[in-house]
This record gives C-alpha cells, structure tokens and sequence, in this order.
C-alpha cells in the first residue's frame, strides 16, 4: 500500500463519519453556498459543522501551507481528497474569494505579517472578502483606474469608486487597486490594497441584475484612511499582483461551473421530458445537444485538471488562465442554456415555490456574467492571441 | 405573391411600431412588472388594441375584424416582439381567434367580436408537460349526459389567469376535441405562472369539469387539424415576434458599437466584433426570409406550409437566441444590469423560443417530414 | 384563370413534352453539368437536345430581354418557370459563367454592339466564358492588379498573368481586369476587358486542387493584342464593373448549392446507414446535425428568393449579394461535411468505380474553395459590417 | 499519474518526431500516392518502425516489444498524424496486438514478435456497413466439422491489402467470437480501397471460408470484451493521431498568419482572425487534455476508462475538423491546391473522423452511459 493509498482510506473514512447527510448532494442554487465571514448565513447549522471540521484540518484550502492553516497537501494528495468528496458528492464546505483569489496573491506577494494575519482567518471562512478593480467607465480596461490614494506617511487617504464589486455589501474586506501615482504613465503607478469595509467613508449599493439578483455592488470611498501595512506587494506595482490574481480569477470562474456541482443535464431533462421506448430522452434535437455539451463539459474537466498539473511541474504557461477562463465561461453558458431547454416551461417560472423562486432561470442568466466578470472572453481571446500565439500587433 | 411586405402591409407595420412606442414601449412593461400587476398585462392597452383594428386582424370583417391574413398577424407580432408589449394578441388574437373561426355560428358571433374589440381574453390550453407536445396530450373528456367530463391539467396557458374563455384540448373516443370552457366552471383551477419575462400564463387544472354539449368546436373527435391550423399560425407569429426582439436587441448593440469606447478606440471598430455583427445580421436577414416564408405559405394555403411554419420557428428561435447573447455580451457588464433593456429581451426570447414549440421540436419535424 | 396560371399551364406543358428522361433528377456531381462552348461535352445526347430546346426559348436566361435571345420572362413567371422545372426534377439545361456574371455586366455597362454580340451566343451556350480577377499574391485584394495593358491606339498589348481562372483551359472567352492606368492609385486605372482565348499569346496552366481536380487554372497573357472595341464600361473604371459582376458571382457561389440540386442528405444518410424501428435515421446524433441543416438550407432558399423579390421592387441593397454569397457558401460546406458523415466510411473512397471515382469526397473538398473564391467569407463580412451596419472603421 | 508526459514519454515523442521527419516526412506520404505505390504504404518503413522499438510499444517484453502502455502509443499516434504518415502502426501495433495479447500462447508467439519487428501487418476486420457500429456486426461463424465456417463482408479494414494475417469478428451462437483468418484462405476476397487521405484499407469478403477451432482468440462467444478492449484502445490512439493532425494544421497555419501579407497588412493582424485562431488554440488544448485523460485511463484500467475514450475521440474529432478547416479558409486560394500541405491534413482528419466511430458515434456513447 502506497502513502497515497493510505491516505486515501484515512480521507474517505474521515469524511465518511464527518461530512453532515445535509451536506451531500448537489448544489441547487447559489443560495446553497457557504460563504462565510462576520456574518455568516448557513443554509442549515449541519452546513456550519462542515466548514468547521473542514477549516480545522485545513481542507477549505487544501494545497496551502499549514503554518497558515492550509491543509498541507501536495497536489496527488488534494486530488486524492478532490475524488473522495467527488465519491460521496460532498458539497464545498466554503465559497470563498478569499481562498479563491485573495489567498494565492497573498502567498506569492505578502509579506509575513499579511499571511499570518489573514490566511488563517480565510481558511476558516471567518472573513469574507470581495474584490474591487472595475471603475464606471472601465470596463474590461483595467489601466484606467481612477480611484485615488493619497499619500499622508503612514497611511492614505482614498477617494473614488469601484463597480461589479461582488457581494461587497455582505463582504468583510476589499482588496482593491488604487493609485497611488497619479503622474505615472496608465498600468504603473497603482496599487493594491487591503480596506476593511467597516471602516468610516466606505458604502455599497447593489446592482440589480437581470437574474433578479444584487450579487454585484458599487463601492465608494469617501476619505477612508487605509494603513500603509495593508500595501500588497510593491507600491506602484500593483498591476504584477492584479495579473497574478486574475489568472487565479480567470481559472476559478472557468471552473465554477463545472465543480460547482448541479445535477447531470440529461437526467434533469429525462425527468421533466420522460424517455422513448428505447430509454431515450423524449427530444431528440435537445439529447443531441445535451450530449455534445457533456462532451465538452468531460473534456473541460480533464483540462482543468492537466492545467493543475502543469502548474505543479512548472510548465504552465500563464496565459494558459485565460483559456480556462474563456473555456469554462463558454462551456458553462452553454450548460446553463441546455438547462432551460431541459426544463421547458416549468423553468420560466420566476417566482412560484414549485421553482423555488425561479433558481433554474435565474441561475441561467447569472451565467451570462461568466463571460464577462474577471475579463471578458475577448480580452482573454486577444491575450491568448498576443501571448500564446505571438500574432503580429494582438 | 413575394416575401417583402406590400405597401398596405409597410402601413400596417409603421401605424402598429408608432402605436405600440407611443403606447406601449418598454417602460409600460416594466411598470408591470414592478408595480406587481395583479393581471400583468393591461386591458386597457387591449381595447385600445381593438380600436386600433389590430386585436381583429385576423377576425372576419363580418365579426368586427380587419380580415387581414396571416402576414399581417406577422406583422403586429414582429412589433409586439420590438416592444416586448404584454399583449393577449398571441393567445387570443392569433390562437383562439383561428380555433374560433372553425366553430359553431353562434360561438363564432359570441367571441370573434369580442376579441376584435379587445374586450375578450380567449385562451388555448393545450400543453401539459414542461415541453411543448399536442401529440402527447393526456387530459380526457369522457361523455356525460348531454355533455362531456374533462379531467387534466394543462400548463403555459397564454394569459390563462386573465381569461373570459378557456378552449381545451382534450382526448375523445377516437381523436382530439376542442372544449369551449368557462373558467367559473366547478373543478377548474387557475394558477397564475408569472414567468421570467414578466409575460403572463397560467396552470388549468381541469378535475371533474362539466360542460354540455355545445362546448365542442368543431366537431368530436376531429379537433387535430382545426388545432394544428392555429398552432401553425401561432407558431409563425411567435417566430415573427422572436425576429422583432431579436432584432431589436440587434440593432440597440449595433448603436451601443458605434458610440461606445474602450481601449482608446469605439468597440465598434474591433474586427472581431464586426465579423460576429455581420454574422449575426445574416442570421437575421434569413430568419426574417423564412418567417416572411412561413407566413405567405400560410396565407397561400399551401400544402407544406406547416413544414415552413417549423423551419421559420426553428430558425427565428435560434437567430434570436444568438442576437440576445451578443447583445449582453457586446454591452459588457451593463447588459447584465436590470436598468438596461438587453436583458429583457434574453428573457423574452427564452419564453417566446419555448412557446409553442423550440428549435429542437421544429427540427423534429424537419427530419420526419423529410423521412429520416 | 390569371395570366401566371395559364403561363403555368403552358410552361408545365411546354417541360413535359421537352425535356428528356435523361435530364430529369439530381446532378450527382459536376461532371454531370453542361457548361456548353465551342468545345462543349454533354453527359449524354438528350442533354444536348435540352440545351438546344431550352436556348431556343431564351429559358436558360428566363428574365433577359428576348432581343438579346433571353427568355423576356417576369420575375413572376421565372418563378413559376423555376417551380415547375423543380416539379419533374428538371436538370438546368446548362452551367455558365456567362448566364451568372458575365450577361449581367453586358446588359448594365456593355454597349448596344457587344449586347447584340455576346448575349445570344451565351443563352444558347455556344460561348464558354472565364473569369481573370484575381493574381498572384493579390488573392482577394483585387485592388492590387498588375497585369498591364499598353495603349496602342485602336488596341492595346496585354502582359500578365491570372490566377484562379476557373475552367480558362475549356473557355473561349476571358472577361478580365486589366490596369490600363499604371499612375492611377490602386482601384482607380483598372479596366474591364474581353479577350478571346484563341488569340496569340494566351496560354494557360490547369492547378491541381485538393479534390485532384483542376478547375482552376493560371493563365498568362505574353503581348496579347486586344481590340478596344472589347472595353466593357468606361475606360478605367473597370471597378465598377467588376464590384457589380463580383455580386452577381457571389449570389451565384452562395446559390450554387442550394439550387444545384443533389439528394437530400437524409435520404442519402437513410439510404447508406438504416433506420430504427421507430423510422428514425440510425444514428441519432448525425440526425439532429441534419435537421438543423436542413433548417438553414430551407430557410436560405427562402432568404434567396426574397432578395429576387427585392431587387424586382427596387428595395435591396447592393451588399445583400454579398450576405448571400457569406451564407451561402458556408451553407455548402456544412451540407458537404455531414454528406461525408452520411456517407460514412463508403464515402472516403478515391478511385473506385463504386463512387464513380470518389465523387463524394471530391465533391466535398471542393466545396472548400466556395468560401474563398469570388471573395472570401471574410472580405464579405467585412464588406457587412461596413455598408449594412455602419460600423466605425470597418 | 498525471495528464503531461513523463521525461521517459518525452523522449519517446522526440525520437518519434525526429525519426518521423527524417524517415516519412510528408513528403513520403506524397510520392507513395503520386507513385501510385502497390501497396500505399512502406514495408521498408514498418520494419525501421520495428527496428527503432516503435512497432511493438504495447507489446510485451517477451515477445520482444516495449511493454509500454496506452499513453507510449498515443505519443506514437499523435506523431504519425503530425507526419501524416501511412503505417500499419495503428491497424497492427495498436488494433490487432492487443486482440492478440488476448490470444493463446501459440498465438503470441506467432505474431506478436513479428509485429514488434515491423515483419507481419495482421489487419482487424470489425466494420460492416458505413459506419462504425460492432454492435451490429452480421458476419456469421457457424460450426463446421472440427471447426467453423465463416459468411460475411468487411470493410474499413486497415491494411488489409497486404496483411499477413486478418482477424475477424463473428457472430457465434451466444456472442461474438475473434478468428484468426490467412488472407489465403478460400473463399477470402480482398480488394485495396484507395481512400482520400491515401491511406490504406481494404473491403474483405467471406464465402463459405473453413477455418480450425485454433483461429479462435480467446474463447468462443467471448470475443466482445477483448474486441471493446482493442477498439478503445484503438479510438484513443486514433484521438491521438486526430490532435497530431489537427495542431500541425494549425502550427502551419500560425507560421502563415504571421508572415503573409495582404491588404496591406500581416493577415495575422487581423482581429478577426486572431480571435478564431485563439478559440481554435483553446479547442486544441481542450483536445489534448481529452486524449490523454484517456490514454490515462486505459493504462490504469480505470471503469470509466471507456467512456473517457469516447469523450477524446469525439472531442479531438470536432476540434482536429475545425483546425483543417480554418487552415484552408486562412490559407485562401493556395490552401486549396495539391501543392500544399494543409489540404493533406483535411483529408487524413476526415477519415480519422469516420475510423472507429465518429463524435456521434462516441456522443451517443455517452447519452447512453449518462442515461438519457
């Protein structure tokens, strides 16, 4: 029996007797997830249980350090753990942006005090975060950030505005780019910073999306006094750690809908349409589809995971975020698509309990950010083009 | 007879794009919506339709309608798909109005009018799964003294929760009948489906319900080509609507490319965008040829024209399925936000894809038109 | 009985009695076409009568003036012609350069001498004529021309060369362009010329294409002597010309396929594959790609003939040939690559007599050039986004 | 075990590649076809094939192979579709050594040292009708004195033209049985198909052919596990040879963007074109990861190891078919001619496509296996 062997056994019996009933099973809907923070919301307290069991072994961040409360684990050994939840389809204990995002960029530009300041508290779901980069007027053009920081010794003061900041007005903390040299020339001169939502001149609004939702705000700054120590990485330089974190960004909205979970397409389309004769779903045009996509969802996954793979040996080429990105955005439009198609009329409903409040529609257009959120798929098309494919003038 | 539009016919299409922007344009759907309309849609604007002659296109002129055809249906579908107007025109106006017109004398002197004048809401229930499948209809009428029995349950019901008469489709001795049924009948249950374009539908629930004998349209048993004949029109004004909001969505992305900024440079000028746009207005061009199609196949009563009927819905519901997902994603992260309209139009192409029957379902009967 | 239903009667009549057994249903492949000429060769005897009886009635250019040997039809009556052709699988009586482009350019820019001259000959397909556009690395930027012609007084000398000449070795005729102003800026100084093969000087070179046939040739232009009798429109506006011939060659391309005839797909995939017990084609997944095909196609045709209408009302625009021409040689190829799927591995054979020497494969593969000839996919969605949506800088 | 190669892999692929554009470069491919060779393919080469460990990579040491797994004869795969290069490799090597690694002992013997030794070219014959289907296979065996008697028709066979030996699959009275058939035999009739991409395969007839009990591989009525074994393997490496063609398509078409000029412009400047390209790049390593997902699988025998083949072979099918055709639409006019290379590349890609189930084939796998 190998290390990986018995690690295996040990994994499975651990989550065997530790994963709640209640947490097993497919997510339904966004409202299912665990995000934690302040002010938690737990959809039942056995989902509470989890992310306590698993943020003590470190498992909500399997691969980081444990000095810092990661669980350790080399990259055979994760996956190992990845299969075995996979097995008895135990939901992610945490959603979190900052074991997502925030964690990887801390690791590779933090300074010591930051990582044993904030990464523990990320590994047990204790603070949530969000992320500010987008500014009205923007857009995908990241080098246009106006947001300002001004200079007071040991700290300065903030002014300006962020927009598509997610979930910012239930977030603890933003990490966020500002400048902090308003003569440099567009990508230098800014710089990225940790605030506290809670301190005094920061406020949110909600965006009403067209999923009905308010997943997206916009944050102000209002002369809020940011502490020098909460600087990440060089000053001025702050778009190295905006391209780290992107690319972490970009593979992590790629692969959202496919790890997220949700049932099979074809079994949710057999149930609201019934089979032929010959055990075949009832639509033939949309069993065609349907198949095609899984395909691609299969071949998605297994990308997914030789992207890790490379990553781990050292051969990842960084823009190699930007495809999955691109991919994973596409793939999981496309699903959300075949979803609806898969449920007919019965997943227009908007606001009846039958749909639980509309989840499958609104679900479906959420979808349609994945594309856009994190860099658009055109910016990621024209990175690959200029950085993978070295065409002339991309 | 050609596919472009007489000049009547352009008439039609500038007096009901002039009306329904004066009256109806979107803002009169989101009031709806947002003021949670109990009804969802506004019969105040439906009698106002019925003055302006465009509830009745389809009604003889005898029963107070225009007695125009089915591309002059089209053609108020197109713009009610442009304004994404909450309209029973579809439901009543095209769909019961056809049913109608094969029924009885007095059937046809009580409702025709009715619905000319915008005063009546008639709707057709026939689905009863999440997908749209007439030849999988369960709900059955067994005979019952002077009349019939109906049990079942039907979903999607166009305007259902707004009704003055239900026509049901339902399964007799050997064949399908079509049930004139007053909703304030004992045992019919009416649950209002506010769906996600914040149009309106309904479930009938249908238990124990008795209706006589002259409830029937047309006659027992040979209610199948009476329903196909409207479900086709139905379909084909669908597809005209899709086209509309398609387009719509189209040319708002178009005007959003040719003023809006990134980069240093209007996002107009990225050959990238341009390739897909151009694409996309081929699409268009020839969604709009085969509904215009689909349309004068109809009116010209030709033999194949349900089979034209299928490729306009098939293709105008992917067309437009196209258009909106380029709409939302040319407008980057506003087209995700509810004040925008683009996203309003995603919505209603989804519904209007599912009405009636989606692609998937028209391609169907593609392949078994075509015998593989 | 209107005038159209008695002209129906007639025609339908008129078709029964004329055309032969043998030119009745599907052209299986281009060798089947009648492409006429000084040199012409029918497939069989029957099909030279149908020529013959059909130039005689100017029906193989049904809405041509009669004075120039066209059929004198109305758009209305050349759709009942057609419909009734289409009725007993009528074959067109003959393939011709000089029906699709040529003619049209004649009848708009020629003089009343070069009418009276050519169109005759071409209705009845006594001329076969070509095509010189494009040259060597000009591919589709044919505002790079530089074959010359010297001015000689009541002639000129002609040096140069074409490539992609299609069928030049069969033709007897080439309209081509020519620069007859080498100072003039790029599309300006270009000019429209006739050049009878036969003249000293002009010799061709067949190119091999990937479907082994060579359809296309270079052709080289050593001093050759042309009358300037045979200008074609104004002197150095040859553009214009060329711009109105090359949208009637892209209807032409993008109508090709559709309006070639050929089996259905399905029936050929039925045919070489089976059906289920249900009556279903036996491959469930090549079913669904059809019936969306056939979808498109059916839609196009009806796309194709409300452009007809349109033009006949005066209300199209000029770049909708080239919408035409984008759809439908992509269209093509799309029908071609599932008519390979459909017929399976059967299919893939090269040079048996058992498919009539690959003709399926062959067919196939020279569907490819449908999307690069007379202007690729590309420059006609370029030419969309400029005149039809006003794009910036398109 | 993870989805890139280990260092011993990597210098299998690069002697692979090294020893392929020495030894049948495409150009090898050409003068076989423009030569009208015989046979369509090198014996010559085969044996060097041999010579180099190439031939016999799934063969055990024993019989004087490599005794490496699915991933070594992916590589093999992938770079004779980069080279286009006839071989028996896939039919021989891959195919019909592992039918024969499930034979007897006297069977291994016999042949599987020959094919390490690029000696022997043993052909399985599988396909019946147009396409891939072995689950409808008709070919009949039926007891004949000690042995039996074989009735059918094959095609697609690869190699057979020239095969030492055939295997063919029949039905036996409760299954499908695998025999060991002599080309020589009477009553087999083999005739060359000449194929688009000039590769070899060759339709066989069966009349009345006698063959001993000892052709059985395996055992009577059990031959369809040890065939589904071959062909998935077969299918993976087939997936292989499909990424090999498709990226070296896409490679050349790269190298032209970046240098060819038109309109003024490097054609690779074109937005357009660039964003295609980068969707192509993105469906290629898409493909890659599919194939050697399932080349993983096979070698850890896991129980999904089937339908993670028919996942790559779809995949790597559609995406290696769009690679060729933007190759030739970027290419333009000289993509379309004989002269150069990509066209070669659509036409290996197309009967690949068709070689042991196309993506519909593997999608209706799936269907089934997801239940739906």
């Amino acid at each position: 029996m190998t290390d990986l062997d018995t690690f295996r056994a040990e994994t499975r019996a651990w989550l065997e007797a530790n994963c709640p009933a209640e947490c097993r099973g497919p997510v339904e809907s966004d409202e299912d997830r665990v995000w934690g923070g302040r002010n938690a919301v737990f959809p039942t307290p056995a989902h509470k249980t989890w992310l306590d069991r698993m943020g003590a072994k470190g498992w909500t961040a399997p691969e980081w350090p444990t000095v810092y409360g990661g669980g350790g684990l080399s990259r055979e050994q994760a996956k190992v753990l990845h299969s075995e939840m996979r097995r008895i389809d135990a939901q992610a204990p945490l959603a979190s942006f900052g074991v997502w995002m925030l964690g990887p960029a801390l690791l590779a530009f933090g300074t010591e005090e930051q990582k044993q300041r904030f990464l523990p508290e990320i590994v047990r779901g204790e603070i949530r975060w969000c992320q500010g980069y987008s500014e009205p007027g923007a857009g995908s053009d990241l080098a246009a950030i106006q947001t300002r920081a001004e200079d007071k010794g040991d700290h300065w003061i903030v002014n300006g505005q962020k927009v598509w900041t997610s979930y910012a007005d239930k977030a603890d903390w933003i990490f966020c780019l500002v400048r902090t040299d308003p003569e440099a020339s567009k990508h230098l001169g800014i710089s990225f910073v940790l605030i506290d939502m809670a301190t005094m001149g920061v406020s949110t609004r909600p965006i009403t999306l067209i999923s009905g939702k308010s997943p997206f705000c916009e944050t102000f700054f209002d002369d809020v006094r940011v502490e020098k120590e909460n600087l990440v990485g060089t000053l001025n330089r702050g778009w190295d750690v905006a391209k780290y974190l992107l690319a972490h960004e970009r593979t992590m909205i790629g692969a959202m809908g496919e790890l997220g979970g949700g049932r099979p397409i074809g079994q949710v389309a057999t149930g609201s349409i019934g089979m032929d004769d010959d055990g075949r779903l009832d639509e033939p045009m949309l069993r065609a589809r349907i198949a095609e996509m899984e395909i691609d969802a299969a071949a998605f996954r297994l990308a997914m995971e030789r992207a890790g793979d490379q990553v781990k040996a050292g051969q990842a080429h960084p823009a190699i975020a930007s495809m999955l990105k691109y991919y994973g955005s596409e793939l999981n439009k496309r699903r959300h698509e075949l979803l609806m198609a898969a449920g007919g009329s019965d997943a227009l409903e908007w606001e009846s309990d039958r749909s639980r409040h509309g989840s499958a529609a609104r679900d479906w257009l959420r979808t349609k950010a994945n594309s856009i959120e994190g860099g658009t798929s055109e910016v990621q098309l024209n990175i690959i083009a200029k950085h993978l494919l070295q065409l002339p003038g991309a | 007879m050609t596919l472009i539009l007489t000049e009547e016919q352009t008439m039609l299409k500038e007096a009901a794009d002039g009306f329904l922007n004066e009256h109806a344009p979107i803002a009169h759907l989101r009031k709806l919506r947002d003021s949670k309309d109990a009804d969802g849609v506004s019969r105040e604007l439906w009698r106002a339709f019925g003055e302006m002659g465009f509830a009745g296109v389809l009604i003889p002129e005898e029963h107070g309608g225009s007695g125009l055809g089915a591309v002059e249906a089209g053609v108020m579908a197109e713009a009610l798909g442009r304004t994404l107007t909450p309209s029973p025109f579809l439901g009543s106006g095209v769909l019961s109005a056809t049913v109608l017109k094969g029924g009885s004398a007095e059937q046809q002197a009580a409702w025709l009018p009715r619905i000319a004048a915008g005063e009546a809401i008639v709707s057709l229930a026939v689905d009863e799964g999440a997908k749209h499948a007439p030849a999988r209809i369960a709900t059955v009428a067994e005979r019952s003294g002077n009349g019939f029995r109906l049990n079942g349950a039907k979903g999607f019901v166009l305007d259902g929760h707004v009704a003055d008469a239900l026509i049901v489709a339902a399964l007799t001795g050997d064949g399908l009948t079509l049930f004139l049924v007053d909703p304030k009948t004992a045992g019919v249950g009416i649950e209002r489906t506010v769906m996600v374009d914040a149009h309106n539908a309904a479930r009938v629930t249908l238990t124990d319900v008795e209706v006589d004998a002259d409830a029937v349209i047309g006659s027992v048993d040979g209610g199948e080509g009476l329903l196909e004949g409207a479900l086709n029109l139905g379909r084909a004004c669908a597809a005209a609507s899709l086209n509309g909001a398609g387009d719509q969505a189209f040319q708002t992305t178009m005007a959003y490319l040719r003023t809006r900024k990134q980069f240093g440079k209007l996002i107009g000028e990225f050959q990238a965008l341009q390739h897909r746009s151009a694409h996309l207005f081929s699409e268009i061009e020839i969604a709009r040829a085969a509904v215009m199609g689909a349309l004068t196949a109809l009116d010209a009563g030709r033999d194949n024209a349900g089979l034209i009927v299928s490729v306009a819905k098939a293709k105008a519901g992917r067309v437009a399925e196209l258009a909106v997902q380029e709409a939302v994603q040319m407008h980057g992260g506003v087209g995700m936000t509810d004040e925008y309209d683009v996203g309003l139009f995603m919505k209603r192409v989804r519904v209007l894809n599912e009405l009636l029957g989606d692609a998937g379902f028209h391609q169907e009967r593609m392949a078994r038109a075509q015998g593989f």
